[in-house]
C-alpha cells in the first residue's frame, strides 16, 4: 500500500504515581498519499497524541510511525500542524506569524508577502493583519494559526480541532475551504475533530478512537463523491454514516 | 496602559491610576529621594560621627565638577562598564543558550559558570594582571566577568523555560536550532535576558571599584579609593552617588527597551 | 570594658601588630593588671581607627601609613612599638639606581610606607614623582604585577617582596628604610580620643612588660607569634627580621628627649606632602608620652 | 523526563539521552573538572608567575584541613552566607511583589533598590562599622544587602510577568490580594524567584571577602585576606576553591528545589 | 425590571496605531435574576469582552455595568466565571484547582473535599483528580476548568464557550446537567456559544450580537418550557428558533 503516514503498532504509556498511563495501546493505521481521513473519539482517548507523533514531536513508547516509508525525521515543513492551543508567537503580529514558516523556505519578500496575505484573507483576518496575538478574540486566535499552516501549503495538512473555536457560519466557510484546496491540491490530510458532521463531511476515511486505553475503535469509510455539497449533508446516505460513526463513538463496548 | 485597565480593581481608581500614571510615579521617585536625604541629614547631624550631610557632599561635588574631575572620573568609569556590561550580557546570552539547549554544553560548562559566579572578583585580580596586564583590558575583563557571570544564570533559565509549544511550532516549520533560537528563543526569553541584564548591570557597576584597583589613573572607583587614603568621606559618597545615579540612569535604559521589546505580553 | 576590666584590643595579623599580645598573652600579663583581653584581628589600620570611633574597640595597632589618623585627631597614641625597617624600592633586573626608573612604571600603594620610602628616594637622587610614571595600585596587585612584568619597580615592602624575590630573583633593592635614619617609620598602640587615663595607663604597663620580654627573648617571641597567628615560624621570623625591637627604657628616654615626636613629626611633613593632613600637629597633640614615661616609673 | 522525550529531536538519541542523563551529566561534569585541572596545571608549570600548582594547593588544603582550620573557616562562613543569603532572598519575594504590585511601594522603592545595586559593597563597610559595630551583625548584613538587591529585580520581573489571566481566574473565586500574592503570584514566579535565589547566591559567597573584611577573626575570606599579607597564594586558592564548592553545593541544592517545586511547567 | 445583572450604554474601544477600534458600540442588554442567556455571534464581535465586563474584570470605555442594579463591584466569588482559555493553575492537581475557590470559602475539610469530589465527577474526571493540568488533554482541561466554577457554586454563572472543546456525548451530557442544576437551582446564567443548536437548546432567550463594531444584532425569545428534552431537538419549533437565530447571525446587514 502507498501509505504517507503509517502508524506501526503504537504504545504510547505515561509514567503514573501509580504504574503507567496507556494513552495509546496498540494502534496501527495507514493514511495514504493524498487521502483526507478526519479523527474522532472522547476527550482523552489520544487523539492529539497520535498527530503529535505523525508530526515528529512525541515518540511511541514502542512501535513505529513511518512517514513515505521511513521512519518519522523528527518534525519538518512538509506536515503542517495546527495544533489544539493555537500556540501563536505573542510577540509577532498575525503577518509576522503567518510568515513565519515563509521566511524559512527563502522565498523572495514579495512572493512571501503574497502567500501571507492570501491565508490571512482566506480565514477573514485582513483588517487585523497588524494586530498583535494579545489582541485577538479566541477564534480569531485559532484561525491566524490556520493561516500559518496553509501559508506554507505542505504536503501533508495534520490538524487538531482545527475549527473548535469558530462560529458555525466561519467553520463551514473554512471546511468548503480545505475540501476545495484539498481537491485541487491533493494534499494528505489527517483532521482531529469532535463534530461528527465535520468528520463525516470532510472525510474519505472516518477513524473512530476509543479510550481507556486510547485505540481505534472503527474505521468508517464516507462513500460520498467529491466534491462534498450542502446538500449532501442532507442526503440519507449522510445520515446513516453519521449515524455509525456516533454509533461507533458513543457506543463502545467498555475496555478492560 | 491596557494592562492597567484591565487590573480588575474597581473601576474609577484604576481609570484615574491609568490616566495619572507616569507624573505619579515621578513624584513618588521624588518624596522617595526627599525622604531618603532627610534620613541622611538626620543621620549625619545628630547620630553618626564621621558622617557628611548631603550639604557637605554637595559642595564637594561642586568642587570636583568645577575642577573637570568628576566628569573625567565619570566618563572613565562609564567607559569601563558599558564596555564590560555589552559584553558580558551579549556573551551570555549565547552561552545562556548553549546551556539551556544542549545537555552536553551545560554539564562542560555549568560547574565552571557556577563556580566563579561564587568567587569575589577581588579574587580574580591577580589572575587578570597576570594574564592582561595593567592597561585597560584586564579592568574591563573583571567587569565583563562579572556581568557575564550574574546574567548568565537567568538567560539560561529562560532559554529553559520557554513554552515547548512555541518551540514545536517553529520545528514543524521547519525551523533550524539556529533559527528556533534566534526567533523563537530570544524573543520568549526577553523577560529573563532583560531581568539578566538588569542585575549584570548592577554587578558590572558594584565590581567597578575592585576593576580599578588594577593600576587605574582615573575614574569614579580610583577617586574612592583615593579618598579612603584621606579619609575624605564627602568624596567617596560623591563618587557613590555619581555610581549611583549612572546606574539608575542604564537601569531606566534597559528598562524602557524592555518595555518596548516586550509590549507584546500579556500581565498586569 | 563594661566593668573596666575587659580590654578589646585590635590588632594586625603580622609580627609587628601581634607579637606584643602573643607575649602578653602567654606570660599572663593581662591578668596581673586585673585585666581581661579581648583581641580582635584586622586587616588594617584604618577600619580599627574606625571601630575606636564607633566604640567597638578600646586600643588598636597601626603600621606608620595610618599614622596621619591621629594626627587628625582621630585617635591617641599610646605607645609606640617598633621601628619598621621592611620598606624598599625595588627595580627589575637591570634597574639600579633611582635614575634608571626615570620615565618607568612604577608601582605603589598610595598612603602606605611604601610610598614613603619611594619618595624618600625620589627626594634623596634629586628627583621628584614626575620623573617616574608612578601607578598607584594595591599591594597584592604590585606583587602580581611586578613578577608579570607589567611594572619596572615598586615601592613595597617585606614579607611581599620575599614572594617577589622568588618568581624575579635579580630584582634589585635601589633603596631602603634603614638609609634613612631620620625618617623613622615607627608603628604604634592607639586608642580612642576619650582616654580613660587609669585604663589605659595599665594596658600601657601590660604594653612595656610584653615589650621587655620580647626584647629579651626574640625567638620564643617568634615562635608565639606564629602559634597565634597561626603562621609558618619561618615566614613570622622573616618579618621580624626587618624590625627594630627597642627596651621600655631605651622608648621612655627617647619621649622624653624628642627622638619620638622628631619621628612623629617626619611622618606628618610626608603626610602634609601628599595632602593627607593640612598642617603638622604638634606630636604632644595625639601621643601621650606622659602617660607612657608615668606607667613605666610604677 | 516528559520533557526529554517530547524534545522533538529524533527518537533514537532523545531516548538514550533520557535514559543516561544524570550519568552522563555527572560524566561531563567530570570531564569539565579535569580539563580545568589540566589548563591550570599547565599555566602553573609552563607560563603563569607565581600561580601554584594543582599540587601545591593540594597539598595547603590537607594541612589546613588537618590542623582544622578549614572546617572552622568554611562554618563560620556558611553560617554568615546562610543567613545573609536566607533573609535577603526571602525578605526579597515580599518586597518584589509590592514593588510589582503597588505602584505606590513601586515609586517608593525602586529608586534605592536601583542605587543601591550599583553600590559596591566595599562601600558599604564604612557605614556598617558605624551603624552596627564589628560584631557578626554587620558582616552579615552586607551579605544580606547584596543577596536581597541583586534578587529583588528578579521577583519583581516575576511578579510583573505573571499571566493575567491567572490572576484573574483567582479574582472571580473570591480571592483577595493577600490570597492572590502566596496562591498565584508566588507560584507562577517561582521560576523568577529560583533565578533571584540563585543570583542572591552568587553575590553573597562574592561579598564574602568584602564581608570579613570587618573585622572577622575566622572564615574563608579572613583567611584569604591575612593570606594576601603574606602573599600566601597556596591559602588563597584553597579559599577561593572551598568558596566555589561550597557555592556551587548551595546551588545544585537550590536547583534540587527548583526542579522539585517547577515540575509542574512545560517545558523542554 | 428585576434585572441581575444590566449592561447600559457599554462602549469599548482599543486604541490602534490608526485610531481607534470599537469593540462594543453602544451595548444595552439586561439578564434578569434566574434567567438563562445564550449569547452567539461571529468571531471577535465583543462576546468574551461583554462577560469579562460583567465578571468587573474589563471596564467599559463608557457605560455602565451594574450587578443587582449596583455598579459591579470588581470581580468576586457570586459570579462564577469559566474562561474560554480555561486559565487552570498549572501547579496544582486538577482537585487542587476545585478546591481553589472552595478554600477561600473557608468551608471545612470534609465538605470541601465532598464538594470538589462531586464537581469532579460531574465533568467526568475522577480518575485524573491528582493529575497535573500539563497532562491533560483539551478537552480535560476545559471540563476541569468546569468543575471548578461548578464547585463554588455561585449565583450567576458567566460561561465563555464552555464546552467547546468537547466530544458531542460529552457536550450533551454537560449540557443536560447545567440545565438539570441551573432549573432546580435557579442560577443566572450567561452563556457564549458558537453552536446555534446549544445557544437554543439551552436558553430562555438567544442574545445575537453582530461584528465590526460589536453590538446587539437581535434578540430570539426561545418559547420552549423546560425541562427541555432531547424530543425537543428535533421539534418543529426548536427548528423555526433555531432557523432565526442562524439567520439573526449570518444575514446581518453589514454594518458601516
Ligand atoms: N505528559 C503526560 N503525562 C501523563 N499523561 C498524559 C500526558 N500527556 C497526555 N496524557 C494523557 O494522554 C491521554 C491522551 O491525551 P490526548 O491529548 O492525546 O487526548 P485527545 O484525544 O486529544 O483529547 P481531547 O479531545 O480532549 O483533546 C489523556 O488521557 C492525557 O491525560
Ligand atoms: N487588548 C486589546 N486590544 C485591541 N483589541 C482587542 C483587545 N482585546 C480584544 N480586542 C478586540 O476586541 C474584539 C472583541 O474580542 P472578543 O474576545 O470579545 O471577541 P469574541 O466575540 O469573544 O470572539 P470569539 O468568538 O472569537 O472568542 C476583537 O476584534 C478583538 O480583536
Ligand atoms: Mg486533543
Ligand atoms: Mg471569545
Amino acid at each position: 500500500m502507498n501509505a504517507k503516514i503509517s502508524f506501526r503498532d503504537i504504545v504510547k504509556t505515561y509514567p503514573m504515581k501509580d504504574g503507567v498511563f496507556t494513552a495509546l495501546d496498540h494502534v496501527s493505521l495507514d493514511i495514504a498519499d493524498r487521502e483526507f481521513v478526519t479523527v474522532v473519539g472522547p476527550s482523552g482517548c489520544g487523539k492529539s497524541t497520535l498527530m503529535s507523533m505523525a508530526a515528529g514531536l512525541t515518540e511511541p513508547t514502542s512501535g513505529e510511525v513511518l512517514v513515505d516509508g521511513a521512519p518519522v525525521p523528527g518534525p519538518g515543513p512538509d506536515r503542517g500542524v495546527i495544533f489544539q492551543q493555537y500556540a501563536l508567537f505573542p510577540w509577532l503580529s498575525v503577518r509576522k506569524n503567518v510568515e513565519f514558516g515563509l521566511k524559512l523556505m527563502n522565498l523572495p519578500p514579495d512572493e512571501r508577502r503574497r502567500r501571507a496575505e492570501h491565508a490571512i484573507e482566506l480565514v477573514g483576518l485582513s483588517d487585523f493583519a497588524d494586530a498583535l496575538p494579545k489582541t485577538l478574540s479566541g477564534g480569531m486566535k485559532q484561525r491566524c494559526a490556520i493561516a500559518r499552516a496553509y501559508a506554507v501549503n505542505p504536503q501533508v495538512l495534520l490538524m487538531d480541532e482545527p475549527f473548535g473555536a469558530l462560529d458555525a457560519l466561519t467553520r463551514v466557510q473554512l471546511q468548503d475551504q480545505l475540501l476545495d484546496t484539498w481537491s485541487r491540491e491533493r494534499r494528505t490530510v489527517m483532521f482531529i475533530t469532535h463534530d461528527v458532521d465535520e468528520a463525516v463531511y470532510l472525510a474519505r476515511r472516518v477513524i473512530v478512537m476509543a479510550a481507556r486505553p486510547g485505540r481505534v475503535q472503527q474505521i468508517v469509510d464516507v462513500d460520498l463523491p467529491y466534491p462534498r455539497t450542502e446538500e449532501m449533508r442532507l442526503s440519507p446516505e449522510f445520515a446513516r454514516i453519521r449515524n455509525e460513526v456516533w454509533h461507533g463513538v458513543y457506543h463502545q463496548p467498555k475496555a478492560a | 496602559m491596557t494592562q492597567l485597565t484591565t487590573l480588575g480593581k474597581p473601576a474609577a481608581p484604576a481609570a484615574r491610576r491609568a490616566a495619572g500614571r507616569p507624573r505619579r510615579t515621578l513624584v513618588l521617585n521624588l518624596v522617595a529621594v526627599v525622604l531618603g536625604l532627610l534620613v541622611w541629614t538626620l543621620l549625619a547631624t545628630i547620630g553618626v560621627q564621621g558622617l557628611p550631610t548631603p550639604m557637605e557632599v554637595a559642595a564637594k561635588a561642586g568642587e570636583l565638577v568645577a575642577d573637570g574631575t568628576l566628569l573625567q572620573d565619570a566618563l572613565a568609569s562609564l567607559r569601563r562598564v558599558l564596555l564590560g556590561f555589552l559584553m558580558g550580557t551579549l556573551l551570555a546570552i549565547p552561552v545562556g543558550f548553549l546551556m539551556g539547549w544542549y545537555a552536553t554544553a551545560r554539564g562542560l560548562l555549568e560547574p565552571y559558570v557556577q563556580f566563579f559566579r561564587t568567587i569575589p572578583p577581588l579574587a580574580i585580580i591577580p589572575l587578570a594582571i597576570v594574564l592582561l596586564g595593567i592597561g585597560e583590558v584586564p579592568k574591563v575583563f573583571v567587569i565583563f566577568l562579572a556581568a557575564f557571570l550574574s546574567s548568565v544564570v537567568s538567560t539560561f533559565q529562560g532559554v529553559v523555560d520557554v513554552d515547548k509549544t512555541l518551540i514545536n511550532a517553529a520545528r514543524v516549520l521547519g525551523a533550524s536550532d539556529r533559527t528556533i533560537f534566534l526567533k523563537v528563543v530570544v524573543p520568549a526569553s526577553t523577560p529573563f535576558i532583560l531581568v539578566g541584564m538588569r542585575v549584570g548591570l548592577g554587578s558590572a557597576w558594584g565590581t567597578l571599584v575592585a576593576a580599578e584597583l588594577i593600576a587605574a589613573q582615573e575614574g569614579l572607583g580610583y577617586r574612592m579609593q583615593q579618598a579612603q587614603l584621606y579619609y575624605d568621606l564627602s568624596t567617596i559618597f560623591v563618587g557613590l552617588i555619581a555610581i549611583g545615579v549612572l546606574g539608575l540612569l542604564m537601569d531606566r535604559l534597559l528598562l524602557l527597551a524592555e518595555r518596548r521589546l516586550t509590549d507584546w505580553q500579556e500581565r498586569r | 570594658s563594661d566593668d573596666g576590666t575587659t580590654v578589646r584590643f585590635g590588632y594586625i595579623g603580622d609580627y609587628n601588630g601581634a607579637s606584643l599580645l602573643a607575649v602578653a598573652q602567654k606570660q599572663g600579663l593581662w591578668e596581673k593588671q586585673g585585666l581581661t583581653p579581648e583581641i580582635k584581628v584586622f586587616t588594617n589600620g584604618p577600619l580599627q581607627i574606625q571601630a575606636l570611633g564607633a566604640g567597638d574597640l578600646d586600643f588598636g595597632y597601626i603600621g606608620p601609613g595610618a599614622m596621619w589618623l591621629p594626627a587628625s585627631g582621630k585617635a591617641k597614641v599610646v605607645s609606640i612599638n617598633t621601628l619598621g625597617f621592611a620598606d624598599r624600592v625595588i627595580g627589575r633586573p637591570g634597574v639600579k639606581t633611582m635614575q634608571d626608573l626615570k620615565g618607568k612604571k612604577v608601582g605603589v600603594p598610595e598612603g602606605t610606607s611604601g610610598d614613603m620610602v619611594l619618595n624618600l628616594a625620589l627626594q634623596k637622587a634629586g628627583m621628584t614623582a614626575a620623573d617616574i610614571e608612578k601607578v598607584p595600585m594595591d599591594a597584592a596587585t604590585v606583587v602580581s604585577a611586578f613578577s608579570a612584568g607589567q611594572i619596572d619597580g615598586a615601592g613595597l615592602w617585606y614579607p611581599l617582596i620575599d614572594t617577589i624575590k622568588v618568581k624575579v630573583p635579580d630584582m634589585t633593592e635601589i633603596a631602603s628604610t634603614r638609609e634613612y635614619p631620620d625618617n623613622s617609620f615607627p608603628n604604634a598602640f592607639v586608642s580612642g580620643t576619650d582616654t580613660d587615663q587609669e585604663l589605659t595607663t595599665k594596658v600601657i604597663k601590660v604594653l612595656q612588660e610584653a615589650n621587655d620580654w620580647r626584647a629579651a627573648h626574640p625567638e620564643e617571641t617568634v615562635t608565639e607569634t606564629a602559634a597565634l597567628l597561626k603562621l609558618d615560624p619561618a615566614k613570622v621570623k622573616a618579618d621580624a627580621a626587618n624590625v627594630e625591637v627597642m627596651s621600655t627604657a631605651d622608648l621612655v628616654a627617647k619621649t622624653k628627649d624628642g627622638t619620638v615626636a622628631k619621628w612623629l613629626n617626619s611622618l606628618g611633613d610626608f603626610f602634609v606632602g601628599t595632602g593627607q593632613l593640612k598642617s603638622l600637629p604638634e606630636p604632644s597633640s595625639y601621643y601621650t608620652g606622659d602617660l607612657y614615661e608615668k606607667a613605666y616609673g610604677k
